[in-house]
């Protein structure tokens, strides 16, 4: 698999991760240690301000309808993977704002619009598309509609960006083209 | 002696309102207007480590355990007073069994030593939350469908009609339905039956129900969905579920012809008093339409043989109650039991001394206390 | 039935003078901001984010394989901040387990697959099954127990749980060995 | 720990009956019995908040209708709201559209927020509060007006009918004393004497009954809208059963008008054993405590039982069998194994024989124990159970007295065990003892069914709280229990 890391300004990724293949992290965004993203069946494209915890993992997986050149898969701004979640799929596109609290379980068939929250421990597995601002619970898989979009990790992405470069070896941003497209209220340049 | 009553009164604690029912138990205190909670009639069993019914028994002993873990449960769990010392107002059906009535009192009177136990039957309780004199009421429970005529606060035992159309009838219908659409058994399990039929069931209208019948689009469907799979539930399933309450076969055992027997059999003074003073009542009276259909029936099927020879009546009328549907017997325990008292109550001492329920399906209590009877029944 | 004994690799565990047993193979984050207050064992894969907040344990813990304990945020109108983490003394937490508590009392089983919400409080005495989840700010009072998703009160616990998670955690600390070398 | 995780693989038999493990039971000193959950008389002690902690003294539980005042559950997934604060726009809110509100500055406004499944109180149009705490609306019940006028005129009629009962029996009395003139005598006042007299007892109870207007029936009914079922119906705006069940008098069916529900407060119980009404537990006052002022457990009583391991037991054969005993007390304990049947007839009649020796001694146990009789015992009758004792397995009993050592806490675990020469010690370490027994099994015993073995175990026991005071010499006691031990199935 070609080894592809592209990694933007701004962003503040550990070097205790598992990142295989044609992966694009916007600027902004945090991965914490022990985080394995794996492009397999096609580039994986971050976009700026996410936030990926302990033990998540995505997975673009290979599927036998794949196009040639493989299409991406974008994951939105501003979601965040909250440890041990898993993030199955073939490719497509994450909406922004989302949820993906701890072990939750997102199929290959899912499809995920905007400000969603797929509660904790929620195995996503049947064929579904969740609208905007949908909100999963429970072992029963409770849902509602919020209001309102999931407020944004602004302040927490400007925290962690600062401190977590004193404890932790990142990998270097390689890439300089893209100045991340919203700048974070202070401090997000590292 | 009325002076010492005035006191006994004010020391007496505010007791407690028990309606056990087979899906939820109603519990709370006596005087309020609503129970302070209802919750399903199961506790967690330790020992085997589940959730328990308290109506799945196979033995006395087995009901004994059962009941002693959910009024734990009740009263340290949900209303937090002591049992011990405080009177209890039991709701209760007429057609508890003889077993059940009997383990209760025991659990009550000797496990937790309630002070004294006012066996009070749901069809009088719930007239008692009109005022109205007489009261045609209509329960529909989680298993069966009790109609029963109450006149001066007798209900009129004769004319009590009574047939499986619960609740778990529509569940029952609903779960056939989706199996059918879906083409497979899908095993759903009850509680999530019953949440469908709560959230997406309704009663068509007569009219409607008819059109349905010859051939109309039936309604939107909609989805339900589930950790496994999402499920459409079909405006059929949605729409029919509830007419095998409707359903009238050979044995004529639907609902509205259950409320009609019911007026047909009752003193002929009260028959047109009854049909104006309908109350129906119960969880499964709470689906949306069903009391308006209802009433089409019953309009409708008192113009047919055989009941328009002998329900000469005019118009039928419905009591809106002053409670959630799923309460209205548990309200009039409260109103019961505040009212007098306690008076009423079987006090535990005369309990320890003869421990004899009255019942009115035993004879001897119809039976005049200086009768042979109740001797024998004492030497025996 | 007893506790058998479960052995570990000598060579992976580092064994404080205060008779922690700490796995090489965990993520220890910011270690000088982790207290493990003796005789604490974390085995391997186990994550503690200490370089989020402080994170101290009492005596006796065990922090089984895969768990992650990471300190809770809480936003403030003026910004974020990392809440220290707190755990008692003879706390048990299960295997691949979140725990994203502010404070765990003493005495607390918490089981394999759980996640504890952010700023939970675990009082003393109480117990989370196996495959349970916390919602976040949720408080588990004394005595009780929880399970399922979301995790409600289920039962009681006996009055002696006390001593029951003491002998618990010092009898898995007792047979928690190094395999002897041939 | 094994105790929560793990089945019950030894059961102690309850004096009534019931088969629990150790940790459940209790252990009364004073009648020197095992009670349980089933045969004790479990007491409201203190209301608490089990969310905020809080006390509640249980007169202002009962006003509350023992809800937290603070804490508010979520009415949709029913996990415990937080209090968020915002900082009020200059946006004006509508629900709160006052010349008031427009304050310049940015102002504090709260709202609560589930952190499960992200309702918020503005979900429900709600306007956030100016407090932190409290000043939540809150909604009446629809129905208690007419409920209280319902109350009332039974409350009328009952008081009639209680007159005109006493009526009667006064005109009975009048007759047979015509002499006595009621008034003076027993000082009764004018409204009773005009009850007497047949007058109503007085304006307010008649005029519930007079203004009383009984309900009306209506030949309408409330019928479905013509189009409603060509409505789209989306069923996340409907509620669940649960959802209308956490608020009972409202139970709303549209998710529009769900309100947070203020949480219902916890108790700590405290026990009491009901054959002599001492307490048993007894919780510390403070919500957060894990102490207890009484704490009479079985645990810390009687010799615990595990097992350690076992060979499958097969029909006719011998398995071998590996016990823990310890001795959780601290004083030494004498051990003795006896058959299971062994124990009925003999020890427990002698144990009793010496409680009831015991107590006549003093003048006020007698007294409180002529009281105590008088105190009726049925609920023993009923809630005694007999338990099934395994027949087709038998532990072959050494005849040996073993002695336990007293708990130590001193003692280092780390001290390595004695392996003793005894043939059925296998080591002792403090207070621990592990043993080495055989089960037996009978020929007849079906493979796959569950195979049981009861074991007696006599011990002494020293009370250090004597039921009367001066009895030192029966501060010893040999007391016995049995227990039952699962050994899995038999195998072939």
């Amino acid at each position: 698999m070609a080894q592809n890391i592209k990694i933007l300004p701004g962003a503040t990724v550990c070097e205790d991760c598992t990142l295989e293949g044609d992966i694009t992290i916007g600027g902004g965004t945090v991965v914490h240690p022990r985080v394995t993203i794996i492009a397999e069946g096609g580039p994986i494209i971050i976009a700026e301000y996410c936030i990926i915890e302990e033990y998540s993992t995505i997975i673009h997986k290979k599927s036998d309808k794949q196009e040639n050149p493989p299409k991406p898969l974008f994951i939105g701004a501003h979601n965040v993977f909250e440890v041990g979640c898993k993030l199955e799929s073939p490719f497509g596109h994450i909406g922004e704002s989302n949820v993906f609290e701890c072990k939750s379980y997102v199929g290959v068939d899912v499809k995920i619009g905007s400000g969603c929250v797929i509660g904790a421990a929620c195995q996503l597995t049947v064929p579904q598309s969740l609208p905007d601002n949908t909100v999963i619970w429970g072992s029963e898989h409770h849902n509602r509609e919020a209001l309102e979009k999931q407020p944004s990790q602004l302040l927490q992405l400007d925290f962690l960006s600062k401190v977590m470069p004193n404890y932790h070896r990142l990998r270097k941003p390689n890439l300089h083209k893209r100045q991340p497209s919203r700048p974070s209220q202070e401090g997000a340049k590292v | 002696m009325a002076l010492y009553e005035g006191i006994a009164l004010i020391q007496e604690k505010q007791a407690v309102v028990l309606d056990l029912g087979t899906d939820y138990t109603k519990f709370g205190f006596t005087g309020e207007a609503a129970p302070r909670c209802i919750i399903r009639s199961q506790y967690w069993c330790a020992k085997e480590r589940r959730y328990k019914r308290v109506y799945d028994y196979d033995n006395v002993e087995e009901l004994y355990d059962n009941l002693v873990h959910m009024l734990h449960l009740l009263y340290f769990r949900h209303v937090l007073v002591n049992p011990k010392e405080r009177k209890v107002v039991v709701v209760e059906s007429l057609f508890t069994p003889t077993l059940f009535r009997e383990t209760l009192a025991k659990v009550l009177f000797l496990h937790y030593e309630v002070s004294g136990v006012m066996w009070a039957d749901s069809p009088r309780l719930c007239a008692l939350t009109l005022g109205a004199p007489v009261a045609l009421v209509v329960s529909l429970g989680a298993l069966e469908a009790e109609v029963v005529a109450v006149v001066h606060g007798c209900p009129v035992l004769r004319a009590m009609q009574s047939a499986p159309l619960g609740a778990r009838a529509v569940a029952r219908e609903l779960a056939a339905r989706l199996d059918a659409e879906h083409g497979a058994p899908l095993a759903l399990p009850a509680h999530v039956l019953e949440d469908i039929a709560v959230r997406a069931c309704f009663v068509p209208g007569r009219a409607r129900a008819l059109a349905l019948a010859g051939g109309a689009a039936p309604a939107a469907g909609a989805q339900y969905s589930r950790a496994d799979r999402t499920l459409t539930v079909s405006g059929a399933a949605r729409e029919l579920s509830a007419e095998p309450l409707f359903a009238r076969d050979n044995e004529m055992a639907s609902l509205p012809d259950l409320v009609l027997q019911c007026i047909v059999q009752s003193p002929i003074d009260a028959r047109r008093a009854l049909a104006e003073n309908i109350l129906v009542c119960g969880g499964g009276a709470a689906m949306p339409g069903l009391r308006a259909r209802l009433a089409q029936e019953l309009r409708y099927l008192a113009t047919l043989a055989p009941y328009d020879e002998r329900v000469r009546v005019e118009e039928f009328k419905f009591h809106s109650p002053p409670a959630p549907l799923n309460a209205v017997a548990w309200v009039g325990g409260a109103l019961a039991g505040a009212a007098d008292g306690g008076a009423r109550a079987l006090a535990r001492d005369a309990y320890l001394r003869a421990p004899r329920l009255r019942d009115w399906p035993c004879l001897l209590h119809t039976t005049p206390p200086a009768h042979h009877h109740w001797r024998d029944a004492r030497d025996a | 039935m007893e506790l058998q004994d479960t052995y570990y690799n000598k060579s992976e565990y580092v064994e404080t003078a205060s008779g922690n047993k700490v796995s090489r193979q965990t993520v220890l984050c910011g270690s000088q901001n982790i207290v493990l207050h003796g005789k604490v064992i974390v085995q391997s894969d186990a994550i503690i984010r200490g370089d989020l907040a402080n994170v101290k344990t009492g005596r006796f813990c065990i922090i089984s394989k895969g768990s992650v304990i990471r300190p809770p945020f809480k936003k403030f109108s003026k910004g974020v901040a990392f809440f220290p983490l707190q755990m008692g003394d003879h706390v048990f937490v299960g295997e691949n387990t979140v725990v994203n508590a502010a404070v765990v009392g003493s005495y607390v089983y918490i089981g394999k697959n759980v996640v504890i919400g952010r700023r939970c409080v675990l009082k003393d005495c109480c117990m989370i099954e196996d495959n349970s989840v916390l919602p976040a700010e949720t408080v588990v009072p004394s005595f009780a127990r929880y399970s399922g998703n979301p995790a409600r009160l289920i039962t009681t616990l006996p009055e002696a749980m006390p001593d029951l998670m003491t002998e618990f955690t010092k009898s898995y600390y007792q047979h928690f060995l190094p395999t002897t070398v041939n | 720990m094994a105790y929560l995780t793990q089945p019950d693989f030894v059961r102690y038999v309850c004096s009534c009956g019931q088969l629990k493990p150790i940790t459940n039971l209790y252990f009364c000193r004073h009648c020197l019995k095992i009670r349980c959950g089933f045969c004790i008389c479990h007491e409201v002690d203190s209301h608490y908040c089990a969310n905020c902690l809080e006390n509640m003294p249980s007169s202002e539980a009962r006003l509350k209708k023992n809800r937290c005042s603070s804490c508010f559950d979520c009415p949709s997934c029913f996990h415990t709201l937080s209090t968020r604060a915002t900082f009020a726009q200059t946006r004006q809110d509508p629900a709160a559209g006052d010349a008031k509100v427009e304050n310049k500055q940015a102002k504090k406004m709260y709202y609560l927020s589930c952190f499960n499944c992200r309702w918020t109180s503005r979900d429900v149009g709600i306007p956030d509060q100016p407090v932190a705490s409290g000043g939540w609306p809150e909604r009446p019940n629809p129905f208690s007006a007419r409920i209280n006028q319902l109350l009332d005129y039974y409350k009328a009629i009952a008081q009639q009918e209680k007159q005109e009962k006493l009526d009667r029996e006064r005109k009975k009395f009048a007759i047979r004393g015509k002499y006595i003139t009621l008034t003076d005598k027993t000082g009764l006042t004018g409204a009773m004497a005009r009850n007497i007299a047949g007058l109503p007892s007085s304006e307010s109870s008649s005029s519930a009954i007079a203004n009383f207007v009984p309900s009306v029936a209506s030949a309408e009914v409330e019928e479905l809208p013509e189009d409603y079922h060509l409505r789209e119906i989306n069923l996340k705006q409907v509620t669940t059963m649960a959802q209308r069940l956490a608020s009972p008098e409202w139970q709303p069916a549209s998710v529009a008008r769900l309100h947070p529900v203020a949480r219902p407060l916890s108790v700590k119980r405290s026990q009491r054993c009901r054959a002599c009404d001492h307490n048993l537990t007894k919780p510390e006052y403070n919500p957060g405590s894990i102490k207890f002022k009484i704490e009479l457990l079985a645990f810390y009583h009687m010799p615990e039982v595990k097992i350690i391991s076992h060979e499958s037991v097969k029909p006719g054969q011998q398995s071998a069998l590996l016990l823990k005993v310890s001795n959780p007390t601290s004083h030494e304990m004498a051990l003795r194994l006896l058959p299971p049947d062994h124990q009925a007839e003999t020890e427990t009649d002698e144990t009793t024989e010496t409680h009831e020796k015991n107590e006549p001694k003093s003048i006020e146990k007698s007294l409180e124990k002529s009281l105590n009789l008088e105190k009726d015992t049925t609920w023993s009758k009923v809630i005694e159970r007999k338990p099934q004792m395994p027949a087709l397995s038998q532990i072959c009993i050494p005849e040996v007295t073993l002695t336990l050592a007293q708990r130590d806490d001193a003692a280092e675990y780390d001290d390595d065990p004695q392996h003793d020469t005894s043939d059925i010690i296998l080591w002792r370490k403090s207070n621990k003892l592990a043993l080495r027994l055989k089960v037996s099994t009978d020929p007849s015993a079906e493979v796959g069914q569950p195979a049981q073995v009861a074991l007696s175990l006599q011990y002494s026991y020293r009370n250090t709280v004597p039921p009367s005071a001066q009895s030192a010499q029966h501060r010893d006691h040999t007391l016995t229990t049995t227990v039952l031990l699962d050994l899995g199935t038999v195998c072939e």
